[in-house]
């Protein structure tokens, strides 16, 4: 069978991919992309195309319950040991909808600052990117993470609000003035991590919005580059496994859940993507110089202080999307 | 303004100065995409790292050469297969319109060489989004009414096809009028009084004469099928023709592989391009 | 003309919506002869051509080829070749395959071709060039390898639609002489359209003269030039003078005019004479004037006057001289003697004119 | 011109023709416009009406990016004239035989490979650790590292680079069709170059100019890439705004209403161009 | 011409690249004057046209209009206007506005230009017609608009290049005529270029018959018909048999040769005579030839003999009769007299031909 995987660059390294393919006697194809364009082929297609997604956990349920485009997990099909059973539970809950449970975790990891500690050591939550000291230096996505990181650093708790959209609405207005007065000092709004890294890394960006996983990476190369959680703390996702609902390799997709989920192979996709997988002892054959590095990143305060994404109720998106297009009009 | 008419000389080597600056200005981002693509070094860009042939043929991470690169190499075959039914498809029916425009006087001619025409001015997002709904509304229809699954429906290389081909017909369409235009209709009825059979004319005299013009429109129709993106974007599936490949690559952080890629895309087009530019000039 | 004719035409009619191109058309050409329709244009001679190559339907009337009616037979079903104006010699194909084009069609087998090709291309005077590719030609290679293209089909008609127009001119003259002689060499029929009335009159054994669709006059050459049946024929094939008057009188065979410019004029009448009275044209040929510096002779001329010399447009043989009446300001063109003896006129100088009535034609304005 | 035998040819003919522009243009744009109609009133819930044309009117930022798109749209198609008819004069009239024919190819080179590919040898190019940036500093014009990407200069770069091909191949096909005695007689005459290239070129190459704009004109408003990689923060173009709606927001029915509107301007401005300039559609694109 | 000559050249020459197109020509053409240059395709004539009118540079040699060089001055400063072979009137402007282009260069008040452009046009007979497109004339009215956009500029020499070259048979008769009388007219230096002879013949004060970028000859019509300078001006202007032969006597001016056939005959020399043994060719205008069904008469003339007749041509006035010699096969071409009393000659008969040696016209073979 072939298998048509939609999912993050680095989830599906080729070592891997080559491995389960002589595993299995399946071919894998992958389509690399991010949640926002995840949901939009599979309603375009109206949940076919592909056969495994791996969209975060916080943006299923809405999904499913307005295109219906998923298909609920067979647990009987899934090894389940293999899953670290926090994880596991915390993911289900969170993509149950009708009371079907449609996703499995699989990588998890957090955003936050890197900064070129060398240039720009000042920058120590999200809001002080908007300082004149890195003006035309700093970079960040013009994405709800964002929205919901300067949120949190103006001192609004935004996760707390998903319920009153009214509330919500308020913060967004907040925000949204705070970006708008931020622009001038953004030297662009990046969209794939590698470009966010190519801008870290050749110094046109000294401090940036970005995945742990970056920063780590930089921090290999150069030193002064690394991952900062931020003092209002960094944002916590899962990216997980969903089937869409008129897959076709539903054997194949089983399949590589189970496969990558073993500990070996989920050290690689670690030591790729950069970020720990939801995988028991998946740490186990990380290089260490990557362990070392998170470590450096959360100490235990900050590890206590990652905010997780809940489920987004369906129509929030509509009113983040109407203030990020404000956002990136103004000028 | 003529070569026949003096002009004073600083006129002269102004415009001269003009047209070499332009063209250097066409030259130029296409020669640094393929410096760059022996650049020893991940990034695209400066500082020069010294040359290598890492981004043509490693194997080794982080320098995977095309040539290794699967979603690439699967991109290259996806975005081939497109372009040889879009321009099949489209040099079929351009050669039909243009027997139709070019030989029959009909009520409604007029209007409808003008909906011919409006895919020119239609923007290529449009024809995508509009492609992609009406296909998405009948697979819904269909499938609420049968209970069967209309992928061909869906996003996927056959909407994909449909897309590129909805508009690259009028361009094969434009090319082969105007070169049937220029045929002599005598040499076809010379191959009737000479005994050849209706279609045996068009076989024998027509369709030779077409030919050029045929192999142009189809090359043509390669090259847009394969640049395509705006309408590509909308109607792609699960597999990607090479520049949505690339375009995800790019925003995702580009590597000098591709660089890689937009070398050989270069040459093979160049070399495609003058092929059919030689093959005009032979005939 | 005891056996049947190879081509025949009966009634022959063609309207196109609302406009009449080919108006009741009769004629037959006998086999091995060389027929012209000449004509100016826009007179329907290509539709009439293309009738018989079965390109156009006819609105009525009949087209019978070696005695077959041709209606409903479609072109590429009939005995007849087409040689076309620009001769559509087929540029994808070099000249043997252009040549071996219709043998094809009928399934001639390879080698049979190769040698008629051969042989016809040999009968043009150009053997050996079947290689060669259509643009290593000349313009006078080219027609000859267009008439090989159609004669190796062994056609019963062979037609011709001003060939020669697009050659320059001293082509075209060579070209109306070596067209007769391959005429003469196959010995088959050929139908040939023009407008210029020199190629028609050199080459034909019979020519029709066509005017607005309709036949004025089948004969051979010297009959038109000598004999034209009404105005139109005898202002069209060769040069005249033409005079419009008032009838006087009549003698015989022999009209009095009164142009409006007041002068008298003679000359004979065609088949029916106008009345006295009538408005009337008469032509007379610039080489039937006798030209004189002696009032004495030819005095007694009929149409015997003085005038005045305009301008000498001198071309060899060819020259001319432009004679103007003092009295009524009409100019007349008068050829002058191959001699030479009237090169030395010069402008103003009056000359003596006079012709014999005889060379002269006289027809009644047809109502206008 | 064809016997009328040939009905049964006539129809064959014409059913491609049709199947083509019925089922891939026409009914994909009325479906489209009924799409654009229908409001989504809650969670799988959709109405009929004209909500989403409201939503567009009363939201500034849309018609701001709409006229934005526009006017940067025939700045750009202005602009390209402008550049590239000095090049197709020079083409079409100042060379001959084989300087010609390279000139000519030079000229459609670059567009025989992607706008993915140009546009990303712009980035390189203009990034602030890129080509021009670095060769400045190496000839001293500058000190330090000069962002030039992410701006409407930029923008204007490449939407320029991309379409100038698209100004030159009509312009120099209209221009070699004026026959050089019709200059000629236009000096020998007295004219000077200025009124020769106002009363006998312009005017002749005015389908060529026309069909050059339109297509241009399309282009760039139909853009992308262009604006998304060169333009970075400022990037906004009317068609990023339907891929919003289609990809990240998954609000067909806006997107449709977006598209249509985009239509609308399209045909308006073209509309407008062909009256002003009197030409025709067929005249100026059919050739 | 006491006074400066118009326009006048002075070896003038025109390299291009390896090949030399106008080879030191040198020439004055007076005022008021009709001057043409009549040669065979690519022999210059256009490159020579095109420096006087300052579209092409000299190579060297000088250019003088009314006296003043014309060297480095621009086509749009030069006093001279130039008729177009294509015409090249401007489709993109009405005709009032193709004919006011020149003066609205000069800055004349527009009132000013109306009228003058009506007045032009009335002058070519057709008034009234500025609000019409170019594509609403014939040919010939085309002609005369071309002719008079050039005129209202009041040039001091009018160059045409081949004007009449597109327009059909009849018309280009006519023309002919009319460009003469349009030329009388304006009083205006005409220098007219052509490849037809008949056109320079008929129109021309002058004519310079040019070869391979050189003048051969300058004259009158008559000098170069009856008088040509060299074996190229001979057969070029006016149509002659010729005759190839080894010279076996010369007795004054009249040698005797004999052609490769085996026939002797006799010729007059032009300028430098021939040696004896030395190869040449002799001349025979097809109209100096005399016919005789009579033996006798001109027995004793130096060139008679007896021919058969090949073909008859008939054509008018302009018919010909080609005979063969039946020892050589040779053929020569005869006008017939236009009295047309040898119009029944068939094919086969025998004539007896003659001719005066004066008439004819002898050139040594030019070393090849
Ligand atoms: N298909 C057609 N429909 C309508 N009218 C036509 C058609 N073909 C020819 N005619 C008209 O019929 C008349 C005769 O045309 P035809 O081509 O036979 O003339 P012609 O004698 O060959 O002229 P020429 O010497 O210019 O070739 C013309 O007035 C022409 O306009
Ligand atoms: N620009 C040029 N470069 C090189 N050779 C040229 C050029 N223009 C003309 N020639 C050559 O010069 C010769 C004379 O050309 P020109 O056009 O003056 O001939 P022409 O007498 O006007 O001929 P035609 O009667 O065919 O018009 C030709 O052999 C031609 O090929
Ligand atoms: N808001 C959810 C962000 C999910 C990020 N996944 C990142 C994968 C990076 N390689
Ligand atoms: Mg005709
Ligand atoms: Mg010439």
């Amino acid at each position: 069978e072939t298998l048509r995987l939609l999912t993050w660059g680095g989830y599906a390294p080729d070592d891997v991919i080559a491995m389960f393919e002589a595993e299995t006697g399946h071919t894998v194809e992958v389509t690399t992309s991010n949640n926002e364009e995840m949901i939009a082929k599979l309603r375009a297609t109206n949940g076919g195309g592909f056969d495994l997604a791996q969209p975060s956990q916080d943006r299923i349920a809405s999904a499913q319950e307005e295109f219906g485009i998923y298909k609920p997990i067979d647990m009987s099909r899934v090894d389940a040991a293999q899953f670290i059973p926090s994880m596991l539970s915390a993911t289900a809950t969170n993509t149950t909808f009708d009371g079907e449970i449609f996703g499995l975790p699989h990588v998890w990891g957090t955003s936050g600052l890197v900064v070129n500690t060398a240039e720009a050591s000042q920058v120590v939550d999200y809001t002080d990117l908007c300082d004149a000291s890195v003006a035309g230096d700093v970079s960040y996505r013009l994405k709800r993470p964002t929205l919901i990181g300067f949120a949190y650093a103006m001192g609004l708790d935004p996760f707390a609000a998903y319920s009153d959209l009214d509330a919500y609405q308020g913060i967004l207005d907040q925000v949204e003035e705070t970006l708008v007065a931020c622009k001038a000092n953004v030297k662009t709004y990046w969209s794939g991590g590698d470009e966010i890294k190519n801008l870290l890394r050749s110094g046109e960006v000294v401090a940036a919005m970005a995945w742990d996983t970056g920063g780590w990476q930089l921090n290999a190369d150069n030193a002064d580059i690394t991952f900062v959680a931020p003092a209002s703390g960094a944002l916590g996702w899962i990216d997980t496994f969903v089937l869409p609902s008129r897959g076709r390799a539903d054997d194949a997709a089983y399949d590589w859940i189970n496969f990558v989920m073993r500990p070996d192979i989920a050290a690689m996709i670690t030591n790729t993507a950069g970020n720990f997988t939801a995988a028991v002892d998946g740490d186990a054959g990380v290089n260490a110089d990557l362990k070392a590095r998170y470590q450096a990143s959360f100490d235990q305060a900050a590890i206590d202080n990652i905010k997780w994404y809940p489920p987004v109720p369906a129509g929030l998106e509509a009113m983040e999307g109407a203030t990020l297009d404000r956002i990136s009009a103004a000028n | 303004m003529i070569p026949t008419v003096p002009q004073s000389s600083a006129l002269k080597w102004t415009y001269r100065a003009y047209v070499t600056l332009f063209f250097i200005y066409l030259a130029l981002p296409l020669t640094v995409v393929c410096a760059f693509a022996f650049n020893n070094s991940v990034f695209p860009s400066l500082p020069w790292e010294g040359f290598t042939m890492k981004w043509f043929f490693g194997t080794e991470a982080p320098f995977i050469g095309v040539f290794h690169e699967r979603s690439i190499v699967r991109a290259i075959g996806t975005s081939a297969f497109v372009a040889v039914w879009v321009a099949g498809l489209a040099v079929a029916v351009g050669t039909c319109n243009a027997f139709l425009f070019v030989r029959h006087d009909f009520r409604g001619k007029g209007l409808l060489y003008i909906l011919m025409l409006l895919p020119l001015i239609i923007p290529g997002v449009i024809l995508g989004i509009s492609i992609l709904v009406f296909a998405s509304s009948v697979a819904n229809t269909l499938e609420d009414a049968t209970g069967l699954w209309f992928d061909g429906l869906r996003p996927g290389l056959i909407l994909v096809i449909l897309g590129q081909f909805s508009f690259i017909t009028t361009f094969a369409t434009l090319v082969i009028s105007a070169r049937l235009q220029k045929f002599d209709l005598s040499l076809e009825e010379a191959a009737l009084n000479l005994g050849a059979t209706k279609w045996g004319a068009v076989r024998q005299v027509t369709l030779p004469f077409l030919l050029p013009a045929i192999i142009g429109a189809g090359v043509v129709a390669v090259l847009m099928s394969f640049e395509n993106f705006n309408t590509t974007l909308m109607l792609v599936g699960s597999d990607a023709p090479l520049t949505i490949i690339m375009f995800d690559k790019l925003k995702h952080g580009s590597t000098p592989v591709l660089n890689a890629v937009s070398l050989l895309l270069i040459v093979a087009s160049a070399a495609l391009g003058l092929l059919s530019l030689l093959f005009q000039k032979s005939k | 003309m005891a056996e049947t004719a190879d081509l025949e035409c009966r009634d022959l009619t063609k309207d196109f919506d609302d406009f009449r191109a080919v108006d009741h058309v009769n004629f037959d050409v006998p086999q091995g002869s060389f027929f012209s329709i000449l004509g100016p244009s826009g007179c329907g001679k290509t539709t009439l051509l293309r009738m018989i190559a079965g390109f156009q339907f006819p609105t009525s009337g009949d087209l019978l080829i070696k005695g077959n009616s041709m209606i409903g037979v479609g072109p590429n079903k009939r005995p007849v070749s087409m040689v076309f104006q620009h001769l559509a010699l087929f540029p994808m194909m070099n000249i043997g395959r252009n040549i071996g084009f219709g043998l094809r069609q009928r399934g001639v087998a390879t080698s049979d071709i190769k040698t008629r090709v051969g042989r016809v291309l040999e009968r043009v005077g150009l053997p050996g060039i079947e290689d060669r590719h259509i643009d290593q030609l000349s313009g006078g290679q080219k027609q000859r390898v267009a008439i090989a293209r159609c004669m190796v089909l062994e056609p019963d008609v062979l037609l011709l639609d001003e060939p020669l127009g697009a050659l320059d001119l001293k082509l075209r003259e060579h070209m109306k002489i070596e067209l007769k002689t391959l005429q003469a060499e196959f010995n088959t029929t050929f139908v040939y359209i023009t407008h210029d009335q020199s190629e028609a009159l050199v080459m034909s054994d019979n020519i029709a003269v066509m005017n607005e669709g309709r036949f004025d006059q089948i004969g051979t050459a010297k009959e038109l030039y000598y004999e034209p049946a009404n105005a139109f024929v005898a202002g069209f094939v060769g040069d005249a003078n033409r005079f419009e008057g008032k009838v006087t009188a009549q003698n015989g065979q022999i009209v009095s005019l009164i142009t409006d410019g007041g002068v008298e004029l003679h000359g004979q009448v065609a088949t029916q004479g106008p009345a006295i009275g009538q408005r009337a044209q008469i032509f007379v040929r610039p080489e039937a004037i006798q030209l004189s510096k002696d009032p004495t002779q030819d005095a007694d001329s009929p149409n015997a006057s003085v005038r005045v010399v305009d301008s000498v447009l001198f071309n060899g043989a060819n020259s001319m001289v432009i004679l103007r009446d003092p009295q009524s300001g009409e100019t007349i063109q008068v050829t002058l003697p191959q001699t030479g003896v009237f090169l030395g006129l010069t402008k103003g100088e009056a000359v003596f004119t006079s012709w014999n009535p005889t060379q002269a034609r006289c027809f009644a304005d047809e109502g206008r | 011109m064809v016997s009328d035998k040939s009905k049964l040819g006539f129809y064959l003919l014409l059913m491609p023709l049709l199947l083509w522009l019925v089922t891939l243009i026409i009914l994909p744009h009325i479906g489209l416009f009924f799409v654009s109609i229908s409001e989504k009133v809650g969670v799988r819930e959709y109405e009929t009406g004209f909500g989403n044309y409201a939503v567009f009117f009363n939201e500034p930022l849309y018609w701001r990016t709409f006229a934005r798109t526009a006017f940067m749209s025939i700045f750009t198609t202005v602009l390209t004239l402008l550049l590239g008819f000095p090049i197709a004069y020079y083409i079409a009239k100042l060379t001959r035989g084989r300087a010609k024919t390279t000139l000519f190819l030079m000229c459609l080179i670059p567009f025989w490979v992607s706008e993915l590919v140009r546009t990303f040898g712009w980035m390189i190019l203009l990034r602030e650790t890129g080509v021009l940036s670095s060769f400045l500093q190496y000839t001293g014009v500058i000190d330090g590292p000069v962002e030039f990407l992410y701006n409407d200069g930029a923008i204007m770069v490449g939407l320029v680079y991309t379409s100038i091909l698209f100004m030159i191949v009509p312009l120099v096909t209209t221009l070699d069709s004026l026959d050089d005695s019709l200059i000629e007689a236009g000096y020998d005459l007295g004219g000077s170059g200025w009124s020769i290239l106002r009363e006998i070129v312009i005017p002749h190459a005015m389908p060529g100019i026309v069909s050059g704009c339109i297509v241009v004109f399309m282009l760039s408003l139909g853009n992308y890439l262009t604006p998304i990689l060169l333009g970075g923060k400022d990037s906004l173009w009317f068609t990023g705004l339907i891929y919003t709606q289609f990809i990240t927001r998954f609000n067909w029915e806006l997107g449709s209403a977006f598209g249509f509107l985009l239509l609308g301007l399209s045909s308006t401005i073209v509309f407008l161009g062909l009256k002003l300039s009197r030409q025709s559609l067929s005249g100026t694109m059919g050739r």
